[in-house]
């Protein structure tokens, strides 16, 4: 039996009896449910390699299962992240109910998405795409709480996208007769002009639900914030991904083997790159942690779409390095926002102050995180966003780095929120009883930032990878020229000479920090958050001065006729229009069945005098 | 005008059964003496029925030598710009009266001044903490028998140096031949 | 004396020049003195030439100044300014009224001597004090740090519970938080 | 290793002269404020009296980790960010990191710094240091999108983003981009306005308003930090604007009459202006800062 396919069938049988070992008792059931997730993933890292392929034959149909380049790198985050959050979610679900249905959808997810990573052809990419979709939907519902209105947001924009996906197939297979991506990708450059636009638009339009490109991203916010917390970290670590894994593949090998591939390039960098300024501005205005980070994910995926759809080799670099730079400070930040969920009880960055000496190791993730997601140097946040930078302005695309920029020196605004609302303020009675989270789900955290402060210096690390799926596509070899494709790069020598560089500049961190930091703690005395200077007033107990309800007013005053146009209700009135359009259709199928009779009447009169020609 | 105050002193005294002669009435103002019991339902009488909207003041007299609080209320109508002064006499020694700040939100600012500054109770009143004097345990200082030079010496100290500083009222006088009568000199610092 | 580490005469001499010439006043508007202190800072007087400037905070301030009368109440939160200053700090009493209670000499609820209750280094008379005065004062102030004499923060530390009897004596309830010393 | 040595030694002459020029340059601030106030001002060296002073304050209090940290991240930001930039031209002493003053870089380390203070501020627990937090970050955004503009437009027209090859290609007078690309100018130093956080734009600190922001529980020894971090950060932006727009600097010299010059406009700007409000602080850099950065880029793209 295929390796391959042995990790799907391990995931799907697991799946199930992790869903129902429930009934022996909850320790087995957690065992059960790290044992499934760690065991392929062990399995993936050792036994796969690109030559392993293999085929299932149903009666009619292939399905066809292999490991290309960059499906091993999206299953590096997908893999990676699917263990690290598992052993969160073991600590996060911890003596909560409906344990096994959680277990079952998560399970069932993460295989999904292995399985669309390794599909070879369009079947079994559908069918691992609709896994994917259902079992997510049934998490995102699974805290019960506003399901018609979130639920149904979900479900119909990935139902818009799977009928597109389905669109596209049907016209693939009608054209090409086969399945199979790699038929498509040698049969594309023959197609007709309309259909070599049509295809990727349709793909696009599946994808780009997923990937929250804009006016496709309204689920998004609403979704992410409803998920459990460790279901989250999934959600916009790597679910989101698999978005970007089909752009790549559309953008690299459809989109830029035709001349007109430009126009829908340029249409689709310049939604990311309004998705990225407009949804950050959004998450400024979020009092909510989880969905504050719900719209910065949909803004981070703004910049990964810029990179992808921009195609110089270094903007795709970029974006498949901040692709997975994106998984592991997210995916940091929302556990962070679980634990603390799960410590005080609630996600409002109005109420929860003052956590940092309770969380200390929770703060140290968060800070970490969010000095990565903010794009400072030397954490790994920043090398992608410098390479997009760089990509941007060699490849002149001026007014996408000024929206760029701008959205990511807004992200500052929400970076700090998050942090100050949380952790810093004056520390509340309220939550002078806030323990630090359970170590397995610390460990976690801490073991993603710390692979952000890796990635910072070493990002040759994935450099590699996405160097061998960009070459797979027929690009050059970028990881030894990469540093003549950058001016940056270059300056410092031809060799990957960014680790000396970051090891100066943190040596300088370390050093200036550590002499400051402790010459100035040994000559100081410490005293409580409630002994600040306000003109001689003794603060009492019970009062708290945390400055956290209308954070950045003044900004959003300045920003508001921006956020007046909200994409949520121009698709609302389109909802009502169609909903129109329903009451008028239902009018037609009166339930009279004379009308009926004389409907079909027409219809058969229609099919024999055009029937020829339609069905020619 | 005139036949306006006319009708307010009208009123009142049937109203009220009090004496017309008790009702002073002056231009543009009309004083209303008036058992405590009463002011609750003189006040709301004026601000609903005669259009005393407006709560000017509130203010209290104490007379020493009577024995006796004054309490005073200023109510002032926008339409005919009348004022009514309705005054009511308390026990000094048991000064009780019934909250009012139902009618008026403010009058329960007023009511703490007096509550602190005088020492009398409202009756229902709520009132979360200290109005101005902070952690006052002497007895409420704006009665005229509180003495508060002497308690001023007995709590703060003196700097040494003004030992010899001559009460300024008592040289005046002297040198004026103006005479004091006794209880002025003690309780009119 | 608790100059800490700076124990060597030439570099104290040299922090008191220093420190003579940077005095960040904190001014304290009770009273009427307040008034007084934007005439000594600005352009007739210019204070700032002197090396006096404003400061926003307690943390930053060295200089408190009291300008004028002080209530039982005020001083609660004057004793709770100044413990919140850091060390070197000094005091101004401003004004008559911080001399010896002034025109308030018998009311019930003023202090009369600010010196039991917070070290004073400098006196300035008048009601109130003209900028010429203040200026003097500031004057004053300097020369006494410069003579290494002006250090209230070190007797107010040695002689704490002088200071806090005095303290407790007239302010009843202490709701001072223990953090602070 | 000789090199090494060198390089480190002239790390330290960077910042000693970074951190004398730049309080020196505050110091005749306040003169030139005084000057313009009809007052005598305090001395010129003032500020050195008062760093001196703070650094010799025996007791300081800390509201925890994050609390010290700030005015190190502060500090280090500072230095970072001056061991990138230029200096002076083609100086051994002063090339520092051998590292060719990357613009994004740049700009993004000098953002660090305030981050870190903000995080500082934060962690006091002072209502007033948050506030100010919020109202820097908010102009922040504001005074980027210019600054940046301006600095996209002479990265597109040279086709690099490195201080070095900028000046490299003003050789002469004639070839400074401020006379090559005037309007980027214009943008940038309209944007350092902000960046120097000077009236009007100075809403973080706004002693009279939030009781100078987030220092108001830094006393001592951290206010001291701040105070040398933001003469180096001052002194990290002129020569910034000296080594992109005026061809750098080839003696020490040059550098501080370019500085100089460049220090007097925001100074200018800021004793004749009252203080702005927030919203204010940020739509100014959509305005006419914004509408240049535009031009800039059309001319440098289309000229």
């Amino acid at each position: 039996m295929n390796i391959i396919i042995l990790i799907l069938i391990l995931f799907f049988l697991g799946a199930i009896i992790t869903a129902f070992s429930g009934k022996i008792s909850a320790l087995v059931q957690d065992i059960l449910f790290l044992i499934v997730l760690v065991v392929p993933a062990v399995l993936f890292f050792t036994g796969v390699d690109m030559n392993t392929e293999s085929i299932i034959t149903f009666s009619q149909a292939q399905l066809t299962f292999g490991m290309t380049p960059l499906s091993y790198y999206f299953s590096l985050i997908v893999m990676g992240l699917a263990v690290l959050a598992g052993f969160y979610t073991v600590g996060q679900m911890n003596g909560k109910k409906r344990k096994g249905y959680y277990y079952l959808n998560y399970i069932l997810s993460i295989g999904a998405m292995f399985g669309i990573l390794m599909s070879k052809d369009f079947i079994s990419f559908f069918i691992f795409w609709e896994i994917m979709t259902w079992a997510s939907y049934l998490i995102v519902i699974y805290n019960g709480k506003n399901v018609q209105k979130i639920g149904i947001k979900y479900f119909v924009m990935s139902a818009i996208g799977a009928y597109a996906m389905l669109m596209a197939i049907v016209l693939i297979h009608s054209i090409t007769g086969s399945f199979l991506i790699t038929d498509l990708i040698s049969e594309y450059t023959g197609m007709t002009q309309g259909m070599q636009l049509l295809i990727p638009a349709l793909l696009l339009i599946g994808f780009g639900v997923k990937a929250a490109l804009m006016p496709l991203h309204i689920w998004a916010p609403d979704a992410y914030s409803n998920a459990p917390m460790s279901y989250t970290a999934i959600f916009s670590g790597a679910l989101s991904k698999m978005g970007i894994y089909g752009m790549v593949i559309v953008f690299l090998s459809l989109l830029s083997k035709v001349p007109e591939g430009a126009l829908i390039r340029d249409i689709v960098a310049w939604l990311a790159a309004i998705t990225a300024a407009i949804s950050t501005l959004w998450a400024i205005k979020q009092d909510d942690a989880k969905r504050l980070l719900a719209y910065s994910s949909i803004g981070q995926l703004g910049y990964i779409i810029i990179g992808v759809a921009i195609g110089t080799p270094m903007s795709i670099i970029a974006g498949l390095f901040l692709a997975f730079m994106h998984g592991v400070f997210k995916s940091a930040l929302f556990m962070v926002v679980g634990a603390v969920e799960k410590q005080t009880g609630t996600t409002d960055l109005t109420e929860v102050t003052g956590l940092i000496r309770k969380m200390p190791w929770t703060f140290l993730a968060a800070l970490i995180s969010i000095i990565a997601l903010a794009g400072i140097p030397p954490l790994g946040g920043f090398v992608g966003k410098w390479m997009l930078y760089e990509s941007l302005i060699l490849s002149d695309h001026f007014m996408l780095v000024i929206l760029v920029f701008f959205s990511s020196t807004a992200a500052f605004l929400y970076c700090y929120k998050i942090l100050f609302g949380f952790f810093l303020g004056q520390e509340e009675k309220e939550w002078a009883h806030v323990k630090e989270a359970p170590a397995i789900m610390i460990v976690p955290m801490v073991i993603l930032s710390i692979s952000s402060i890796v990635l910072g210096t070493y990002p040759q690390l994935i450099l590699k990878p996405i160097n061998a799926a960009m070459m797979s596509f027929g690009l050059p070899d970028t990881y030894g020229n990469l540093w003549k494709e950058s001016i940056l790069f270059n300056k410092w020598g031809n060799q990957i000479a960014l680790a000396p560089i970051m090891y100066g500049i943190m040596l300088v961190f370390v050093i200036v920090t550590i002499f400051l930091f402790f010459r100035n703690r040994s000559r100081t005395r410490y005293v409580t958050t409630k002994d600040i200077s306000t003109s001689g007033e003794i603060i009492k107990e019970h009062e708290n001065l945390t400055f956290s309800r209308g954070f950045f007013q003044p900004f959003l005053r300045a920003v508001e006729p921006v956020m007046k146009r909200q994409i949520d209700k121009y698709m609302l009135s389109f909802a009502k229009g169609v909903e129109d359009l329903f009451e008028f259709t239902r009018r037609i199928y009166n339930g009279n069945g004379q009308t009926y009779a004389i409907y079909a009447m027409i219809f058969l009169i229609i099919l024999l005098m055009f029937g020829k020609n339609l069905l020619g | 005008m005139e036949t306006f105050l006319e009708k307010i002193k009208d009123r009142i005294s049937v109203n009220f059964e009090l004496d017309r002669s008790s009702i002073d009435v002056e231009r543009k103002r009309v004083d209303v003496q008036i058992k405590k019991e009463q002011i609750p339902s003189i006040l709301r009488y004026l601000k609903e029925n005669m259009n005393f909207r407006h709560l000017m003041h509130a203010s209290v007299v104490d007379w020493l030598e009577e024995g006796k609080f004054e309490v005073l209320f200023m109510l002032w109508t926008p339409k005919e710009k009348i004022r009514v002064f309705v005054r009511t006499k308390l026990d000094r020694d048991n000064p009780v009266m019934e909250n009012l700040d139902m009618i008026w939100p403010q009058l329960n600012t007023y009511e703490r001044e007096f509550k602190e500054m005088y020492g009398i109770e409202f009756t229902g009143l709520v009132a979360p903490e200290e109005f101005i004097l902070e952690d006052w345990e002497g007895p409420p200082p704006m009665r005229r028998d509180f003495d508060t030079e002497a308690y001023a010496k007995d709590v703060f100290s003196e700097r040494i140096g003004r030992e010899d500083a001559q009460d300024v009222r008592e040289t005046i006088a002297k040198r004026s031949g103006e005479v004091i009568p006794d209880f002025a000199k003690k309780h009119s610092r | 004396m608790d100059y800490g580490i700076y124990q060597d005469k030439l570099t104290r001499i040299v922090t008191d020049i220093a420190r003579s010439h940077s005095l960040w006043i904190l001014a304290y508007g009770t009273g009427c003195g307040a008034i007084e202190v934007p005439a000594t800072m600005t352009s007739r007087y210019d204070a700032e030439r002197l090396g006096v400037r404003g400061a926003a905070t307690p943390r930053q301030a060295d200089v408190l100044m009291i300008t004028g009368y002080l209530t039982v109440k005020t001083l609660k939160r004057v004793i709770r300014v100044y413990e919140q200053m850091q060390d070197p700090k000094y005091v101004i009493g401003f004004g008559s009224c911080a001399v010896n209670g002034g025109m308030y000499w018998d009311s019930y609820n003023t202090i009369k001597q600010l010196d039991l209750y917070l070290p004073v280094d400098v006196y300035i008379s008048g009601c109130m004090p003209r900028p010429e005065a203040v200026l003097e004062g500031f004057a004053k102030l300097q020369e006494q740090i410069r003579a290494g004499e002006a250090r209230g923060a070190t007797k107010y530390k040695d002689n704490l519970d002088y200071y806090r009897g005095n303290q407790k004596k007239i302010i009843k309830n202490w709701d001072f938080p223990d953090y602070n010393w | 290793m000789e090199g090494i040595l060198m390089s480190i030694l002239g790390a330290i002459a960077t910042f000693l002269l970074a951190f004398v020029v730049g309080m020196t340059y505050g110091g005749i601030r306040r003169k030139v404020i005084a000057r313009v106030q009809n007052r005598y001002g305090p001395p010129i060296y003032q500020n050195f009296i008062d760093a001196f002073k703070l650094f010799s304050k025996t007791t300081a209090v800390h509201h925890g980790a994050m609390h010290l940290l700030g005015p190190a991240f502060l500090m280090v930001s500072a230095v970072v960010a001056l061991m990138i930039i230029p200096v002076l031209r083609d100086n051994i002493w002063f090339t520092n990191l051998n590292f060719k003053g990357d613009l994004i870089f740049l700009i993004y380390i000098m953002t660090f710094g305030p981050l870190g203070m903000a995080l500082g501020a934060g962690q006091t627990g002072n209502p007033n240091s948050a506030i100010g937090v919020t109202r820097g970050l908010s102009q922040m955004v504001g005074f980027e999108i210019p600054w940046v503009m301006a600095l996209v437009a002479l990265m597109i027209k040279y086709n690099t983003t490195s201080v070095v090859d900028l000046m490299n290609v003003q050789n002469e007078v004639g070839q400074w981009l401020i006379f090559q690309n005037p309007f980027a100018f214009v943008a940038a130093i309209l944007a350092s306005l902000g960046m120097f956080r000077y009236a009007p734009f100075n809403i973080v600190g706004a002693p009279t308003e939030l009781a100078s922001g987030p220092a108001s529980e830094n006393g001592g020894k951290f206010l001291f930090t701040m105070m040398s971090a933001g003469s180096v950060f001052a002194f990290v932006k002129l020569t910034l604007l000296v080594d992109v727009f005026f061809g750098g600097a080839s003696n020490l010299i040059e550098l501080v009459i370019k500085t100089f010059l460049l220090y007097m406009i925001p100074v200018m700007y800021g004793v004749v202006n009252p203080r702005y409000r927030t919203e204010q602080a940020v739509t100014y850099f959509w305005g006419w800062p914004l509408l240049f950065g535009f031009l800039a880029i059309i001319y440098s793209v289309y000229f």
